[in-house]
């Protein structure tokens, strides 16, 4: 599971989520990823991955990607147990914390186009950054390519050796050298395509951001529902 | 390569906010610094700079066991004020699936963008003379001043103290305020003595494995900069040199 | 009729030191006119086209594009050209297929209505409308190249200038390529000027060719005309169009016979000759 | 002959679900013959040299390299082959040419000095001792696939495989790398699997041709046999070869006459029907 593979899913996934409005989907992972953090109860993560686990099931994500939280499950655990040594509830508490943040992320990535997931981003952020996003956005998968073909042509032409570190290391810097210069050039030619096309210091996009379907406001009632329950159960302890 | 992958939920509300603040803080001072003309240049190269360090991040380089982060080579080639829009992009789009959390972005972008600061200025004074010296030292030592960044904020967040045999006990009370479910364990921590050493025995030598993993990290990820650097030289070393007249950048 | 690009002994010099020129015969384009310029790789071809786009200046020699020098009125003439280079890959910069589209028109501060039918309009010339929504990296290379010149044409430009737009197209998408080109000349009276090292396209787009070769415009004329010299073609080492030939091997046989630049007009000389039952 | 290869009705799924296939016709090979693989893009050539190379592992029907099957024995047939990609700028690893033609030589963990001696034998072989020092970057589009070529060659593969090795070059060094090929397939007998949507270029390298369309092997057979078939031609929208089209058109106005596959077979005939004098 890598970008690329998370962006084919948001593209061409198609289920209840994927068509929810996409400015709804931010604001909902915002209201749950706040409740997520401010949560200090074991019983509220466990409601949240259960929550979390059947949008899920809603949105048609397969257990592949879900796998994804595996990664900061394991960070949260060797912090739980090494550096503060707390007790299985705790560290109970702090994995799953890890865990349902990243869920909440990767939910929103794989049923959200990055592109869409930028141009809500656009209304806060300033133009040249998220001009810079779109940007690298496209030369991401263009580079991806290119890497690819590098390292197939090294798997072909021998260059692997399990045993020979250093002509490793030596034959993947030749390949990160040979793909940056690529890239180097292409920024150039890049540049002057900005420059034909009219660029006027903000990439135009067209983000149809307005909240309307039914499913867009029962995702952002959920949100809140989440946010309020979590700051009262908080407040009553 | 001392890109933090931690998870949301463990750094304190008062750390990481702030470091967002200051992160968006350095960022709009870069964008106002840089000419209006000058972005339309720039911006492919961000972009394009940005996309590379993805793959050296997330791509699995398959002949070589471990992900690389080039923030050091990124600093060499675009200066460390793009290099610093980098990390943050970067950063963020890692954490839309997980590799590392969201709101640990802002800290990851101060810990990694100073690495590329401390690296390409770094590069700039030495490798004037001798190149292959000059990136050697500059990686190193940006690696290892992120490195010592990124341990003093996990080190602070999970209590220096806490590391060291003698301060378990004071430490346990700021943990009580925080969380409620676990009285009942530390009540015991008079008993619990003996075994807390024994673990913390083992977290001591978690340390030292920690830090050859670190110090395999930093060689790898030097030899692997000073190698590429080197390649640009024979290819085009125009590349490099202008790295040292990065005047505006 | 009036030239609306003329280019003279050009050169350039690159940062690398590689000198490129385009002298010899002078390249003059009409309102209208498809202009291709042909020859192997390395011959000048792109360094011209970017001197006619205004994106080198030229150390020697002239180039005026509307009476203008366009490296100095860059921003003034850009407007009036549409430009496809060889990679279109990298010149696809809007998020979508829409936003690709739309890049110049919204750029150019265009109202959202406005903006909107000029795109639909030209994604219906070229038959992508169903490609809008889509992201630009899960198309196919033909599909990326219509992308890119609907994003070139949504302005209606008065040049279309595109660098190699056949390179990698197999015989069914360069079919389709032609063909828009030569509608978008008809509907708008856009002038092409289009660089190819295919020679078997030619016939099918040309007006005026004008062949390059180490820097030297060695020939200018229509098909028939730069088709029947094949010593200089050969000089330039571009391909021998087939037909050409086919045609003059066997005039050397002793027949007397013009060379021909389609198959119709090879198949009726074909049929007259054996009419006539000429003997060899 | 022995079969060196065989496929048999392949399938392939990518991650993102597109189903390639290569079914139809058996595909085989022997020793020292010269194959290509012929299609429009898109139609699964690619996916077929792939499985052949061993990088994709089947889903469905059999692929057999000298009788293993290539995926599973990747290591060990690696070294039988060499392969030339499509892009070979992304796939020539510097710095210099030198390294790049000796990168296999080098990784197997042979002495200096046979490297040495390696690569200046097949960079002489293929007239590019003169760029051994250069930096790939900076050569044109033919010098760069010389280069590949030249990499992929240095151990004397028994198979060369080549995924459409004349795309975006001009004439004459399209005709040099025909002749290259051609050279090391009778020095050596070297076996070339090679693909292209080039029809033009075929007669001058093939010994058997593999017509593939959307994932079908629909034709099989010399040039002579496959060019006669206009129709299935037509239909995987492979560029009628142009002479193939004037005699089929001629046919089609009532003359009598076999459809030729080379310039002087076309001179030949013409010259006969003229001297025949038969009336249309």
């Amino acid at each position: 599971m890598n970008i690329s593979d998370i962006d084919y899913v948001a593209i061409y996934g198609n289920s209840k989520f994927h068509n929810i409005t996409s400015s709804a989907k931010v604001i909902f992972t915002c209201l749950v990823l706040t409740s997520i953090i401010i949560s200090q109860s074991l019983i509220v993560q466990i409601a949240l991955l259960g929550l979390l686990l059947s949008l899920y099931k809603v949105a048609n994500l397969s257990l592949r990607i879900a796998r994804l939280a595996i990664y900061p499950a394991i960070f949260a655990i060797i912090f739980a147990v090494l550096v503060s040594r707390q007790g299985l509830d705790y560290s109970l508490y702090i994995m799953l914390k890890a865990v349902n943040a990243a869920l909440t992320m990767i939910l929103l990535i794989t049923t959200t186009p990055y592109v869409e997931v930028f141009a809500v981003m656009s209304k806060v952020l300033p133009d040249l950054l998220v001009d810079v996003f779109f940007m690298t956005y496209r030369s991401f998968f263009i580079l991806l390519d290119r890497i690819n073909s590098l390292l197939k042509a090294v798997k072909v032409k021998g260059g692997y050796h399990p045993l020979r570190v250093f002509l490793n290391i030596r034959t993947i810097a030749a390949v990160l050298g040979t793909l940056i210069l690529h890239a180097l050039d292409m920024s150039e030619r890049m540049y002057k395509i900005l420059e034909l096309r009219g660029y006027s210091g903000k990439i135009p996009i067209e983000a149809n951001m307005k909240i309307h379907k039914k499913d867009d406001y029962f995702l952002l009632s959920l949100g809140l529902i989440v946010l309020v329950g979590v700051v009262l159960q908080w407040n009553i302890l | 390569m001392s890109h933090i992958h931690f998870p949301d939920g463990i750094i304190p509300l008062y750390i990481w906010i702030p470091a967002y603040l200051v992160t968006f803080g350095i960022i709009f001072l870069i964008t106002k610094t840089i000419e209006k003309e000058k972005i339309k240049k720039l911006l492919p190269l961000t972009g394009i700079a940005a996309a590379l360090m993805l793959i050296g991040m997330s791509v699995p380089l398959v002949i070589i066991p471990v992900h690389l982060s080039l923030a050091v080579l990124t600093g060499i080639l675009i200066g460390p004020k793009l290099g610093f829009v980098v990390v943050f992009v970067v950063g963020l789009i890692l954490a839309s699936f997980g590799h590392g959390g969201i709101t640990i972005v802002g800290i990851n972008t101060l810990v990694i963008g100073s690495e590329v600061f401390v690296g390409s200025m770094l590069f700039r004074l030495l490798g004037k003379k001798k190149k292959l010296l000059g990136v050697v030292f500059s990686t190193v030592i940006a690696l290892v001043i992120s490195l010592a960044l990124m341990v003093s904020v996990v080190g602070y967040t999970a209590g220096f103290e806490n590391a060291l045999p003698h301060t378990h006990l004071e430490h346990s009370h700021e943990h009580e305020e925080h969380i409620d479910h676990h009285e009942d364990h530390h009540e015991h921590s008079g008993e619990l003595e003996e075994s807390i050493s024994n673990i913390n025995y083992l977290f001591f030598s978690g340390w030292v494995a920690l830090i050859l993993i670190f110090v395999f990290g930093i060689a790898l990820e030097t030899i692997v900069t000073s190698l590429i650097v080197m390649f640009f030289y024979k290819v085009r070393p125009s590349l490099i040199d202008s790295a040292h007249n990065f005047a505006n950048n | 009729m009036e030239h609306i690009i003329k280019v003279d002994c050009l050169k350039h010099i690159y940062p690398d030191k590689t000198e490129v020129r385009a002298c010899g015969l002078a390249f003059t384009v009409n309102k209208g006119e498809r202009v291709i310029i042909l020859g192997p790789n390395g011959a000048g071809k792109t360094t011209l086209l970017n001197h006619i786009i205004g994106l080198l200046k030229p150390v020697d020699g002239q180039v005026e594009v509307l009476g203008m020098s366009p490296y100095e009125n860059f921003n003034k003439l850009r407007k009036h050209m549409g430009v496809v280079f060889q990679n279109v890959d990298e010149q696809i910069i809007g998020p979508k297929v829409y936003d690709d589209i739309a890049f110049t028109a919204r750029s150019e501060g265009l109202k959202k209505d406005v903006v909107d039918k000029l795109a639909l309009d030209i994604a219906r010339k070229l038959c992508i409308e169903h490609l809008l929504d889509k992201i630009p990296h899960y198309l196919s290379g033909g599909q990326k190249k219509k992308v890119a010149l609907a994003g070139a044409l949504i302005m209606k430009p008065d040049f279309l200038i595109l660098d190699e737009p056949f390179d990698s197209l197999d015989a069914k998408s360069k079919k389709e390529i032609i063909q828009i080109l030569n509608t978008v000349n008809q509907d708008y009276n856009t002038t092409l000027i289009i660089t190819t090292h295919d020679v078997n396209v030619v016939p099918s787009i040309a007006d005026t060719i004008y062949v390059i070769n180490s820097g030297e415009i060695v020939i200018k004329g229509d098909a028939a005309h730069v088709f029947s010299q094949l010593e200089v073609l050969k000089d330039a080492s571009i391909d021998k169009p087939i037909l050409s030939e086919l045609f003059f091997q066997l005039q050397q046989s002793g027949i007397e016979v013009d060379i021909p630049f389609s198959i119709e007009e090879a198949k009726d000389k074909i049929i007259d000759m054996i009419n006539e039952g000429q003997r060899v």
